[in-house]
């Protein structure tokens, strides 16, 4: 079977000349649920961007159900590949939220009911029904996280890259995510800077620091290894025990 | 230069002017525009004219005056400008009273008013009766170059977005004790009006880039369809075609 | 500058029309060469902040303001051809949506709004990059440079249509005169804005200067081309200011263009240029031309190298903040 | 004493009438930590705004320190009230991180080598130093929150309020942050989703839901209540044990 996605040595400067990635190699099965784990800088948002073709790589290559990312494909590729943006003031460009979930469905040709009926799903499985007909500039932080999430959602990616889909929602909102992504039949890629989190959803992780990656293991091994969480600026919140569960 | 939001321009409402199609209604503001811009100010009857027919447009299309008004102040100062102009004006002298203008100074300024008040207020009704994107879509089927319209259509949309980064960098700048009261302390706010280009900018490609990862491909996807009957192009072409063939026989007439 | 419909006569409106219509398809074709996906929104969000800028008038003298108008700016970001077609329809968005600026106004409103200041400010830029060091200094003080010769450019552009096409008895000459008067001033805000702008882009995104396009980039500070173009733009002001006053001698209006130039003490009026009308009032004390003229030009002077002082303290050191 | 600050019976409403205010009424004392918990949407975000005078109440009154905000004072009460915002772009807005520090207190009157110290003792509070002289809007998200907290610390306020001040923060960094925030002489009001955050740094914890007070009282016992979190859709996180502290 091909991989989902495929990095492979993948380099990229931003034009003010710094180097975020330096050498990036990661493959994701079909169907994984994969949490994106390393300190701030890490590079972790740039490569989620290169994952849908935002970005062009100065040099390696990104494969995504074995298609190779280019001018020619790329269109194709961002039909399967979802991205939500760490910040949802990027994601939410329309006057109200109802017509911003409807935006990418409509790229894809749905109209009328249909259409409105993935609207309808996708902010119900967020739980944010009641923000439907309301301006997505008006609504409060974790009101607009949930609206950037079901702006993805509606357009049912194969694969979702989630750039910390869990900040800035209630506990209650976030464990909502957590069930509604689970129950999800797709390739999962979640960055997340909270490790319950990441190992409530997530089977593997992978951490990236400077660039690179350097560390890909089960989660549960991840997190019982303090040396390697250490070096790379992550560690157990306060209060918390791996044995729970 | 009065500007503000989108949607501060259109006026909520259902009329037979609302539901005419945009491109009929662009066409009939251009006629009507020109016919008066033609017309040469000393045929003051014709200018008569094209006012009654602004006036109905604005009955029909149910558009408060307060609006209309408030939103025409932004030829303000060419009226003013125009006030002027028989003062300095040189030319045959009139007296009145304590003061003396040139006379044809005064037709001059006649003329300036008259014709910046009804262009202006044709283009008010457009805004006021269609909505931004309608007015664009409009203008391509005139066969506008895509590419202006598309930029338009950007600019539009990124306005508000430049509006709101402003918004925000004012607030931030308040929070933190600046209080732009004096002259001197607008040091800062230049500094920053710097750095707010680059991040609107980049804000800008951002939310392209969130466009584009939903899939968008250049247009915007058009929800609804719209017909334009024939009926709709005639009727909103009655009044303009009234005030060209007015101006016709205003520039025979002169 | 946005002149209302039927400001000058039909015949300068249409021929004026046909001028910026024939540049604005040139610039259409050129672009369909090299455009990409991204270039539109690009376009799109350098047309909105000008309009944003457009709306902030700044203090030329005491009680006299401006406001951008930007061709410059947008030439030297995005090319002649791009830029001229954002400020285009800028312009045009303004007369459609903002009633500002007259529909059938749009041939000489664009030309002297959107196409004179695009290719000839860049045309200026080209230039004066030649001349000023390489580096960003050299961009950002051609830039500014260029931004102020672009309104000089406009304003004389403005007054040339003036002649052919005035509907007002106001002769060409005082028109000319008061017109580049002000533009010389009112030029300077257009330096000022132009210059920090493309300094903040070049600072951290030089990529998307298309002015800057295969020039080395040093390590400057932003403080040397605030220097070299307040110094530049001063010099290059004086000279111009000689220039139109020698102008003013030769006709016999020349003691509105004193009247003119002292008006900016007194009067404040929303669009500057509309001072000139003030003319025949202010004056009528000075009786003696050359003693007038010499006003003119120490009034003048004076004014410019205020402004350009205050613009010097204004921006020196930059920020506080900056280690420097 | 003097409460540091006093709300009562705080109105207010959006533009667009939304109310988000419906009547908030707390007092906190000088040197007391603060968590404001509640849902998405509760109104936390006003409440904050209106303690820093950036928004006007319809009716009620707040006072700081005992001086009632009004027109004449809030220049006053914008100095002695540091606000961290929620989303760090709404924070950054010059050229520079060092510049953008310098902001604040440069408007309180600072210059020269007394200013740059000032500066450079708040990037090293938050273990940003080596971001000075880049331009904010080309951080990663963490990065951003880093340079958001040391605009505000560098003011050095006598009440500090932070909207979500962990959130994008690594691990590393958010335990760094409570170190820094829980070592500084200063009221704290700390809004945030994170309970062990709250417990780790807050005694105290107000609950806040439907623009209204619904809960005060010590963070460990609000903790050890499930109902009344789960009222207002706050609950402890996925591993989480109470009782290991
Ligand atoms: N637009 C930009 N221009 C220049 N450099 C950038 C830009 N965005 C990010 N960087 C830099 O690139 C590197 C990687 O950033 P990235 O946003 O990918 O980090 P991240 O792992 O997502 O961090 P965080 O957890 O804080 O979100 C960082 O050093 C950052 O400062
Ligand atoms: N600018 C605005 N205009 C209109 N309504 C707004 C605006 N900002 C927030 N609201 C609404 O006001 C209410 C309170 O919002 P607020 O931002 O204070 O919530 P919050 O408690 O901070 O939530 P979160 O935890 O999601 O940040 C919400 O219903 C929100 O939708
Ligand atoms: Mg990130
Ligand atoms: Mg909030």
């Amino acid at each position: 079977m091909t991989a989902a996605i495929e990095v492979r040595d993948l380099r990229f400067a931003y034009p003010d000349g710094r180097e975020a990635l330096r050498g990036v190699d990661l493959a994701v099965g079909q169907g994984e649920r994969v949490a994106l784990l390393g300190p701030n800088g890490a590079g972790k948002t740039t490569l989620a961007l290169h994952l849908n073709g935002l970005l062009e790589p100065a040099s390696g290559e990104v494969l995504i159900g074995g298609l190779a990312l280019s001018e020619e494909t790329v269109t194709d590729i961002r039909r399967r590949v979802g991205l939500v943006f760490q910040d949802p003031n990027d994601q939410l460009f329309m006057p109200t939220v109802a017509e911003d979930v409807a935006f990418g469905p409509a790229n894809l040709g749905l109209r009328g009911e249909e259409l409105d009926a993935v609207v309808a799903d996708a902010l119900e499985r967020v739980g944010a029904s009641e923000l439907a007909r309301r301006p997505p500039h008006h609504l409060s932080g974790g009101e607009k996280r949930l609206a950037a999430l079901a702006t993805t959602l509606a357009m049912e990616p194969e694969i979702l890259v989630l750039d910390e889909p869990g900040s800035g929602l209630d506990p209650a909102g976030r464990r909502m995510l957590v069930e509604t992504l689970a129950g999800l039949d797709v390739t999962l890629i979640v960055i997340t800077h909270d490790l319950p989190f990441a190992l409530e959803l997530c089977p593997r992780s992978v951490v990236m620091d400077g660039g690179r990656v350097v560390a890909d293991m089960p989660t549960r091994e991840l997190l019982a290894r303090p040396d390697l969480l250490a070096e790379h600026r992550l560690e157990l919140p306060y209060g918390f025990t791996l044995a729970h569960d | 230069m009065g500007a503000g939001h989108a949607h501060a321009l259109y006026v909520h409402e259902h009329s037979p002017i609302h539901a005419a199609s945009p491109e009929a209604k662009v066409a009939a503001v251009l006629l009507f525009v020109l016919s008066v811009a033609i017309t040469p100010p000393l045929q003051a009857w014709a200018f008569g004219v094209y006012a009654v027919l602004l006036a109905s447009a604005l009955v029909v299309g149910r558009i408060p005056l307060r609006f209309f008004l408030l939103r025409l102040v932004g030829i303000l100062p060419f009226i003013l400008l125009a006030l002027m102009v028989p003062f300095v004006g040189s030319g045959e002298r009139i007296d009145l009273g304590w003061v003396s203008v040139s006379r044809e100074g005064l037709w001059a300024a006649w003329g300036i008013i008259a014709k910046a008040t009804l262009g202006a207020g044709a283009a008010i009704v457009l805004v006021a009766t269609t909505e931004v994107p309608a007015v664009l879509a409009g203008l391509r089927t005139l066969k506008v170059p895509s590419v202006l319209v598309a930029i338009a259509g950007f600019m539009i949309r990124y306005l508000e977005l430049i509006a709101d980064e402003m918004g925000r960098m004012r607030q931030a700048m308040t929070a933190r004790g600046h209080d732009p009261r004096w002259l001197w302390q607008a040091r800062p706010i230049a500094s920053a009006s710097g750095a707010l280009f680059v991040r609107a900018y980049e804000r800008g490609e951002r939310v392209h880039s969130a466009m584009m990862a939903r899939g968008y491909t250049g247009e915007m996807p058009v929800l609804e369809e719209r017909e334009t009957p024939v009926a709709s192009w005639l009727a909103v072409l009655a009044g303009p075609m009234v005030a060209a063939v007015v101006a016709v026989i205003a520039v025979v007439g002169s | 500058m946005h002149a209302p419909d039927g400001f000058l006569n039909a015949g300068t409106a249409v021929a004026t029309g046909v001028v910026s219509a024939g540049t604005i398809g040139m610039a259409l074709r050129q672009l369909k060469q090299t455009m990409s996906e991204k270039v539109v929104p690009v376009a799109g969000i350098t047309a909105a902040f000008i309009f944003a800028a457009q709306m902030f008038n700044f203090p030329v003298a005491a009680g006299t303001t401006g406001h951008l108008m930007g061709g410059a700016l947008a030439a030297i970001l995005l090319g002649p051809h791009l830029g001229a077609l954002v400020v285009t329809v800028v312009v045009a968005v303004q007369a459609l949506f903002f009633a500002d600026g007259g529909l059938t106004a749009l041939g000489y409103n664009i030309l002297n709004m959107a196409i004179v200041p695009a290719y000839g400010g860049y045309a200026l830029f080209g230039i004066f990059k030649r001349i000023l060091p390489n580096g960003r200094g050299g961009i950002v003080g051609a830039t500014a440079l260029a931004a102020w010769g672009s309104v000089v450019l406009s304003a004389a552009a403005f007054s040339i249509q003036w002649l052919f096409g005035a509907t007002a008895p106001i002769p060409f000459t005082r028109v000319f005169a008061a017109m580049v008067g002000v533009h010389v001033l009112i030029g300077i805000g257009e330096a000022v804005i132009s210059a920090l702008a493309v300094g903040a882009v070049l600072a951290s995104r030089p990529d998307l200067v298309h002015g800057a396009k295969g020039v080395a980039l040093g390590e400057g500070t932003g403080k040397v081309p605030m220097r070299v173009f307040v110094i530049g733009g001063v010099l290059v002001s004086l000279a111009f200011a000689t220039i139109v006053s020698q102008f003013a001698v030769d006709n016999p209006d020349g003691l509105e263009w004193v009247a003119e130039t002292e008006g900016f003490a007194e009067q404040g009026a929303e669009h500057a240029w509309s001072d000139f009308l003030f003319a025949d009032y202010a004056t009528r004390g000075i009786e003696n031309e050359t003693l007038s003229l010499a006003i003119a030009g120490i009034v003048g002077t004076l004014i410019t190298l205020l402004v350009a002082w205050g613009i010097l303290r204004a921006f020196r050191e930059r920020s506080p903040g900056a280690t420097a």
